[in-house]
């Protein structure tokens, strides 16, 4: 056995470690950079989804403008919630006092191709904005869900997705509470709800119910039977629509039994054929 | 503890879910001998090193730990390299330049960055073999696919009168070269990856299904 | 070989992603989009120029004379190690953009199967200290020649519609497979009835 | 009044008039255009070159229609996918076992055009990736060539096709011709009586006015009576085809002229190097006539879906493809080199499109009086 | 600066171990190697000619095919010679050893180091692929184009064109030199 | 004989259809029995509303007034009485409020005897502020507030007023009959508007197509001893486009995101110089306009005079109702027009035709994928790449579509004519302007 060659193997290499350990050490201290710790911590604390609920561009932004103190909300990340407000707000030490309550987005809206009547058949760019601008839309309620799904478009975790009658339907487990679904549709068919809320009415429209009878067979027609149905509170009917008060934490079966027009649906995942 | 050595041969598939350790992967996959010879390759090293890594890791500080790491697997790796040139001569013809570029395979210090650093022996010890032994599935897939499309051949040891070499009847005459070529190679491992999202993603269409189902009952 | 025979064999003809598999996985990595591509591909040429020539130089040098060229790969990852964590440091502080654009690749360039590769197959091949940089800059360049035209075609694969299982990964091995497919044109027979 | 009419308006977005021409009669037209060459290939090869073409249009459109089944579309009959198997098959030796040109096509439409996302998504062109797949996989049977029946010799005999020729023979080859015919004549490469004859017409009665001379040879090339692939050996149809898709405008000026000009000069200049002709005594007319470059030049690199957006993308494209089609053919490994250089230009086009962008009306502030 | 010198020092402490280890894996697989080598080159050369006795390498300067020769000796006589040849592949340099009759025919010859393409290229390594060439060089002489071949011998080498010729001409030039030799030794 | 003027880049060749219209003379249409007079007929913020609903109106009466520096003010075409104030949808598919007049009472103004004032004696500033009061705005489609666009920054000069006499659009002759029929008044015209703007030179360009037009026009000039300057110009779509006018005139190329006036030139149409002469010379606020209908499916096709606020299908009735069934029936030109849901959308000040075709006139583009021919950036006049530019939009990369100049597109409809797959490019680049603004990127 060659001891010297062994010896020539552990000078060498060590010696370059050495040189390359010192060498390093040394480097790091001459070229150290400063970095704000907090705010990388705050970063890290974040979803990393980049979606912009919270208003600025991306989660590195809104973690600067809290490390910066130009933020002093830290529930405005919904896709993270309470879980993440807390994270925030242990990490800048102090003390959250609201509570959040997860909100997610839904479609209130029905009305598809065989129970709504249509003005025209839209052929063009596949985008609930684009057929906004021709009349509003091709059917000929203007409150309704134009099922073109500009919203599954701009949903970052695919939440939104096509059911069997053409219509969207938001998954409310997937939902992050970004928004950006609400904010894109032309008629305001997508609102927020609760994450608890257990119905919803699926309508947007405000016409007469008569009116509404003449275009959909699943709209609300003001009847207030839902009102009639559960008399402590839960449902209202304002300008010709039915809206659930979702404070109330009573029962709402009979009242949704009761719907003539059946616009009151259950929030809960839709079966999707497409 | 033994879902540390499972998730490595499916779940977290080195070569298909997380994409690592491709330069071998392709360059050796021409032979199914080749591959089973890195794949045992890489399994040592991974294991010598995962081993090592968690042993050390309070001992190396963060300044100096891609170094040492680097180190560690390189020490392997060369024993590798020097025992299969002495024991494995043709093999080691075969495998050329990238037994030793088995040091800068992602997946040995993509593990000891992303797992033996905070884990245990034992768990990294599981986690390395588990994590070889999907890498070694992996190469034997892509390279069984590329031997037979691409020279009609399943190339294994030989042994006896069998001079280790299976010839599949009519494309053994006739084999779609390219395949075996630079060309195949990466066609290969792209719809391998499509085939595996394909699934991945049916399989969470029928995971909502089945939630949308237990809803409905 | 001379220094044009060698520029031609490592961009063009052993082009190291599309024929030798060498750093793909930067390569599916940062060539979604074109201008981290770009600045990949410069800190790719830079560092396999310089890890070229300096892992030559302790081969030749040091690991020769003292007999212990199987210690190659140990001392060269190092020194390739210590190099980019010198080039990192450097850029950070000297030009904090260009860091913010290669930050998380940086690191990749350390991993990089082509830098050591390169570095072995200069000793293998035998090449003097000049062959051995030029054939590390050759091969850098191939790397990003590859890289920004992968780049560019990804870019545009961007804004098709892709089978959905496909977007990714997968279409970027096989845009790269279809890429090699094409560069089988420059093939050694050419490299030799070009320069003899 | 107004009010009779029952029917539902249409409604649609501006602009309300639209051209005739639509993305499946581009393509009908010019597999048209196509179509006599093939027919002129058919006759002098035999009958089994038309199972050839068969082959590879019907593995096509079954591929295409298997997939497109599969996603829920309808492009079927855009003639899209005819087409390219129409051009793999133009693109094969005639005497190609079937199964060659048959995976030259699943590959083309399943993996260059479909993984992509169908018509329209692919970055190169299936045709020839098709084409170059089984090239490389299969490289002696896509190198024997058919002797035409127009040369009177027996069916079924190989012969070399002339690029092919001029490849082995120079290869040893070290002395002084005036070019390509000359050296074919000297090594005893055939010309047919028909070319001799009209050789020996054209050089008495037409270019004698000029006191021009024809060498034999490029009338046999011109009328496509030499071996060679199906579709490609006869220029005289391919350019009436061509003619015709000029004047519909499917096809524009830029790629063919920057192609041939670029590939033309370069032949030009040093294409005599190797005969010992020298410098600028290219023959010109020869490798413009010879391996498909006309075929390429005006149907394949123009296919519009791998090719430059803009004009002044194409003319760069076209100048690449030459520079590319001149560099394989006279040094790479193969003959010809055109099928080769239109997709290894095809990855770069993405880059063309990239930076060669028409220039914006009015982002050239003038400067007022 | 304590920090410094402590890191140093580890990473110093992990190269040392490891380059001591890996100092005694060398030294036990040296020697296996070397000796590896040895028994292949002489288990190639007694294949090429396993009759006669092959004797020490001569080298050979300043020749671009011929590297070197080998003299093979039987019953004492010299009776053949190896010859070390580069031909100029596909995919570069052929390493080929080819025994040589004094007249200069061809009595066997092998394929070693190559980087030729797989299944084309390659088949040269395959012993029946090298039949063509015994026996020429001689009386006939050795086929360098493909049209010296008989048909099926053609069909076999195309595609990989280059490769053969590259064999070819290697071997011509070696039949040359090994008629050079004469009987000398 | 001497090339005639273009613009150099891009643009199209569609059928003009215009033999249809262009022999006819111009006549009234009926008065409505209900006008329908929306708030929102022009670019910029929709005019507010003066009345309610019971109140009596004028003919010629403020009903609207601008409400902003990019507003118009709006003018009872018939007098009558409010009926309600509802939104209703304009030709142009946006929705809109609108004052219902139900007709009631007498004409003040129609069928009077007309007073001439003398503008000459008033100062420009006067003569502009007519302008604003009469709600003048620009009548070749775009309907920009013709006050705003005569309103020249200090330090800036006008070179060059062009009328626009282009009318580029297929199927449309109001500009070009108007042209024939009213030539004094709009030379008239535009001596009005030398004396607001003050020009250095005033050109009228005219499409080749219009020989007659050309020929009046030069004649009157010379008989007035004007020192305007007809120039006709090559057929070719969009030429009416002021930035394509002017390039083709001038020579200049209006820069991107700016004004005609940032190289010292207005473009005024016809149809609005006519306004002006009307508003000045006989303070005739703009509640008429001159409007083609026309089509395959028209018995008799016409240029009429209509009042803002009459209902398309009125007018289709004044001509003869349908020879057959539409399929389409375009407000504006074909290129730029809105396809119409309905016959009751009321004409506003931009409606220049109305089209009726029947189904063998109508192509129905069946979209396929792109095929990338690059056709559309042949013909895009702006220099834009329609494709690249509906491909970022479609996967929403509004800011890379808007780096290559998506807001420089105006819409005019080349590239959707030509494109060979059927692709919506032009609504693509509607909806990308719409998500780029929204994001402002």
């Amino acid at each position: 056995m060659n001891l010297i060659k062994v010896l020539y193997a552990f000078l060498s290499v060590s010696g370059l470690g050495i040189i390359l350990g010192l060498g390093l050490a040394y480097a790091s201290k001459i070229f150290a950079v400063k970095k704000n710790e907090k705010q990388e911590a705050l970063e890290n604390s974040l979803p990393g989804l980049n979606c912009g609920a919270c208003g600025y561009a991306g989660c590195p932004a809104y973690a600067e403008a809290i490390a910066s103190g130009q933020d002093e909300d830290l529930t405005k990340c919904s896709p993270g919630g309470e879980a993440t407000a807390e994270k925030l707000a242990e990490l800048m030490g102090v003390k959250l006092e609201v509570t959040m309550e997860k909100m997610v987005a839904q479609v209130h809206c029905r009305g598809g191709k065989e129970t709504s009547k249509y003005m025209f058949e839209y052929t063009g760019v596949r985008d609930c904005n684009a057929a906004y601008a021709m009349f509003q839309g091709d059917k000929v309620c203007k409150f309704s869900c134009l099922g073109l799904g500009s919203c599954i478009k701009v949903c970052p975790v695919d939440a939104i997705d096509y059911d069997s009658e053409g219509l969207v339907w938001v998954d409310k487990e997937m939902c992050i509470g970004c928004e950006k679904c609400v904010e894109v549709c032309p008629t305001g068919a997508m609102q927020m709800i609760p994450y608890s809320a257990d119905y919803i009415v699926a309508c947007n429209s405000t016409d007469k119910g008569g009116a509404v009878r003449k275009y959909c067979s699943v709209g609300c027609i003001a009847c207030k039977i839902c009102e009639k149905k559960s008399p402590e509170g839960g449902f209202k009917v304002e300008n010709f629509l039915s809206k659930i008060d979702y404070s109330f934490k009573g029962e709402r079966v009979s009242a949704a039994d009761a719907c003539p027009t059946k616009c009151i649906i259950k929030n809960e995942p839709h079966p999707k054929k497409k | 503890m033994i879902e540390h050595f499972t998730k490595g041969l499916f779940k977290e598939n080195p070569i298909f879910i997380i994409v690592l350790g491709l330069c071998p992967t392709l360059a050796v996959s021409t032979q199914v001998v080749n591959a089973l010879g890195m794949g045992a390759g890489v399994i040592f090293v991974l294991l010598g090193s995962n081993f090592f890594v968690s042993l050390l890791r309070n001992f190396i500080p963060e300044k100096i730990r891609i170094p040492s790491y680097i180190v560690i697997i390189a020490s392997f790796v060369t024993m590798v390299d020097l025992f299969m040139q002495a024991y494995a001569p043709t093999l080691s013809k075969n495998l050329g330049v990238f037994v030793q570029l088995i040091v800068v395979n992602c997946i040995i210090l993509g593990r000891a960055e992303a797992f033996a650093k905070n884990h245990t022996v034992s768990e990294s010890v599981l986690d390395a073999l588990g994590m070889g032994i999907g890498f070694t599935l992996g190469l034997l897939l892509i390279s069984l696919i590329r031997e037979v499309l691409g020279a009609g051949t399943i190339t294994l040891f030989p042994f006896g009168n069998f001079d280790g070499v299976i010839r599949i009847p009519v494309i053994y005459n006739a084999p779609i070269r390219v395949i075996g070529l630079a060309t195949g190679a990466l066609l290969v491992i792209g719809y391998l990856k499509g085939f595996f999202d394909w699934m991945a993603i049916r399989k969470k269409k029928r995971e909502i299904e089945k939630r949308v189902s237990a809803v409905k009952v | 070989m001379t220094y044009v025979g060698i520029i031609i064999t490592f961009v063009f003809i052993n082009n190291f992603i599309l024929t030798q598999f060498l750093g793909l996985c930067p390569f599916i990595g940062v060539s979604r989009q074109m201008e981290p591509a770009v600045g990949m591909g410069f800190a790719v040429i830079f560092v396999m120029s310089l890890a070229s020539l300096i892992t030559w130089m302790i081969y030749t040098w040091i690991l020769i004379p003292l007999g212990i060229a199987y210690l190659q790969t140990i001392t060269f990852i190092l020194v390739i190690a210590a190099l980019v964590q010198l080039v990192e440091m450097t850029i950070q502080k000297t030009a904090p953009p260009l860091y913010k654009a290669l930050g998380i690749y940086l690191p990749l360039i350390t991993t990089n199967c082509a830098v050591l590769g390169i570095a072995l197959i200069a000793v293998r091949s035998n090449y003097n200290a000049m062959e051995s940089f030029v054939a590390g800059f050759s091969a850098g360049v191939g790397f990003m020649l590859a890289l920004v035209l992968m780049a560019s075609i990804r870019e545009k694969l961007d804004t098709e519609w892709v089978p959905k299982p496909f977007r990714g990964v997968p279409i970027a091995f096989v845009t790269a497979g279809l890429m090699a497919l094409a560069f089988m044109a420059f093939d050694k027979a050419l490299l030799r009835n070009l320069i003899g | 009044m107004s009010m009779e009419k029952t029917e539902q308006l249409l409604v649609t977005t501006s602009p309300h008039l639209h051209d005739r021409m639509t993305t499946s009669r581009i393509m009908w037209t010019v597999t048209l255009c196509l179509l006599p060459a093939g027919i002129w290939g058919i006759y002098v090869f035999g009958i089994y070159s038309l199972a050839v073409l068969a082959s590879s249009i019907g593995a096509s459109l079954a591929t295409e229609f298997v997939i497109t089944k599969l996603q829920g579309q309808d492009t079927l009959y855009d003639g899209s996918a005819f087409l390219t198997g129409l051009l793999i098959g133009y693109n094969m030796p005639p005497s190609i076992p079937l199964y060659i040109p048959v995976i030259g096509s699943i590959f083309a439409i399943a993996v260059v055009k479909h993984t992509f996302g169908g018509l329209g998504s692919n970055w190169m062109n299936p045709a020839l990736a098709g084409r170059v797949f089984v090239m490389f996989s299969w490289t002696g049977p896509m190198t024997t060539w058919l002797v035409p029946r127009t040369r009177g010799i027996a069916d079924a005999v190989t012969g070399a096709s002339p690029l092919g020729f001029l490849k082995t023979g120079l290869m040893t080859f070290s002395g002084k011709v005036s070019g390509p015919l000359d050296f074919m004549a000297r090594k005893g490469y055939p010309f047919t009586s028909s070319d001799l004859k009209v050789t020996e017409w054209l050089n008495e009665h037409v270019l004698s006015l000029w006191g021009g001379h024809m060498q034999n040879g490029y009338v046999d090339l011109f009328l496509g009576n030499i071996p060679g692939s199906i579709g490609e050996v006869s220029a005289l149809l391919l350019l009436l085809g061509a003619v015709y898709l000029f004047a519909k405008k499917i096809i524009t000026w830029e790629i063919p002229v920057s192609y041939l000009g670029s590939f033309g000069f370069l032949v030009w200049m040093l294409g005599g190097l190797r005969y010992g002709a020298g410098l600028f005594h290219g023959d010109v007319l020869f490798h413009l006539l010879s391996g498909g470059l006309i075929l390429g030049a005006f149907y394949m690199a123009t296919d519009m879906v791998t090719s430059p957006l803009t004009g002044k993308g194409q003319i760069i494209y076209g100048i690449g493809i030459g520079f590319f089609t001149y560099l394989i053919r006279f040094f790479g490994a193969f003959p010809e080199g055109v099928s080769l250089s239109i997709i290894l230009m095809n990855i770069v086009v993405p880059m063309i499109n990239r930076y060669a962008q028409p220039v914006l009306f009015g982002r050239v502030r003038e400067a007022r009086k | 600066m304590k920090g410094i010198v402590v890191t140093g020092a580890k990473l110093f402490l992990i190269c040392a171990i490891a380059a001591s280890v890996l100092g005694f894996v060398n030294a036990v697989t040296e020697p296996v190697i070397r000796q590896r080598k040895i028994r292949e080159l002489k288990e190639a050369l007694e294949s090429l000619i396993p009759e006669g006795e092959v004797g020490k390498l001569v080298k050979v300067e300043n020749n671009d095919v011929v590297k070197g020769y080998y003299p093979v000796k039987k019953d004492g006589k010299l009776f053949a010679y190896i010859l070390d040849l580069r031909g100029n592949g596909y995919g570069g340099e052929l390493k080929i050893l080819a025994g040589f009759k004094g007249n200069g025919e061809i009595v066997n010859v092998k394929l070693m180091d190559n980087e030729e393409t797989p299944g084309l290229g390659k088949k040269a390594e395959k012993p029946e692929y090298m039949k063509k060439f015994i026996g020429t060089g001689g009386t006939k002489p050795v086929p360098v184009r493909k049209d010296m071949l008989s048909r099926k011998d053609a069909d076999a080498v195309t595609g990989a064109s280059i490769t053969f010729m590259g064999i070819a001409n290697a071997l011509a030039e070696g039949s040359e030199f090994a008629k050079k030799l004469g009987g000398k030794s | 004989m001497k090339e005639l003027k273009t613009f150099p880049k891009g643009g199209v060749h569609p059928r003009d259809h215009k033999e249809l219209t262009n022999s006819i003379p111009i006549r009234n249409a009926p008065v409505p029995s209900v006008a329908v007079i929306a708030m929102g007929q022009h670019l910029g913020s929709p005019a507010k509303c003066l009345v309610e609903k019971g109140d009596t109106v004028t003919e010629g009466m403020l009903i609207g007034e601008s409400s902003g520096f990019i507003s118009a003010n709006v003018h009872s075409s018939i007098p009558g009485k409010v009926s309600k104030i509802d939104r209703v949808f304009l030709p142009n598919g946006l929705n809109s409020e609108a004052i219902f007049v139900e007709l009631e009472g007498e004409f003040e103004r129609s069928g009077k005897e007309v007073t001439r004032t003398e503008w000459r004696e008033k100062t420009p500033q006067e003569l502009l502020e007519m302008v604003k009061e009469k709600g003048i705005v620009g009548m070749g489609g775009a309907t920009f507030p013709t006050h705003v666009k005569y309103t020249v920054k200090k330090g800036m000069r006008v070179e060059y007023f062009v009328v626009n006499g282009v009318e580029c659009e297929p199927y449309l002759t109001a500009d070009h009959r108007l042209m024939l029929e009213k030539t004094d008044e709009i030379l008239e015209g535009i001596e009005i508007i030398r004396k607001i703007l003050n020009p250095e030179k005033i050109m009228i360009g005219i499409e080749i197509n219009k020989p007659d037009a050309i020929e009046i026009m030069e004649r009157r000039i010379g008989e007035r001893g004007l020192d305007f300057h007809v120039i006709p110009l090559k057929m070719k779509y969009p030429q009416g486009d002021e930035k394509q006018l002017l390039k083709a005139l001038t020579g200049r190329e209006v820069p991107s995101g700016g004004l005609p006036l940032d190289i010292g030139a207005v473009v005024s149409n016809v149809g609005t110089v006519f306004s002006i002469y009307e508003a000045v010379v006989h303070g005739k606020p703009l509640i008429e306009r001159i409007v083609t209908v026309t089509g395959g499916a028209i018995n008799h096709p016409a240029n009429l005079k209509v009042r803002i606020g009459t209902r398309i299908g009125d007018l289709i009735d004044e001509c003869g109702g349908f020879k057959e069934t539409p399929l389409k029936i375009i407000a504006g030109g074909p290129m730029m027009g809105f396809a119409q849901v309905n016959l009751d959308s009321p004409v506003t000040k931009g409606v220049s035709g109305i089209i009726a075709l029947p189904r063998e006139e109508v192509k129905i583009p069946r979209k396929t994928p792109c095929i990338q021919c690059g056709k559309c950036i042949r013909v895009c006049p702006m220099g834009l790449s329609p494709t690249r530019l509906y491909k970022w939009i479609d996967h929403q990369h509004y800011e890379e579509a808007v780096k290559e100049g998506l807001m420089d597109c105006k819409e005019c409809g080349c590239c959707g004519y030509v494109c060979p797959a059927g692709i919506p490019l032009v609504q693509g680049m509607r909806v990308g302007k719409y998500y780029a603004r929204k994001k402002k990127v």
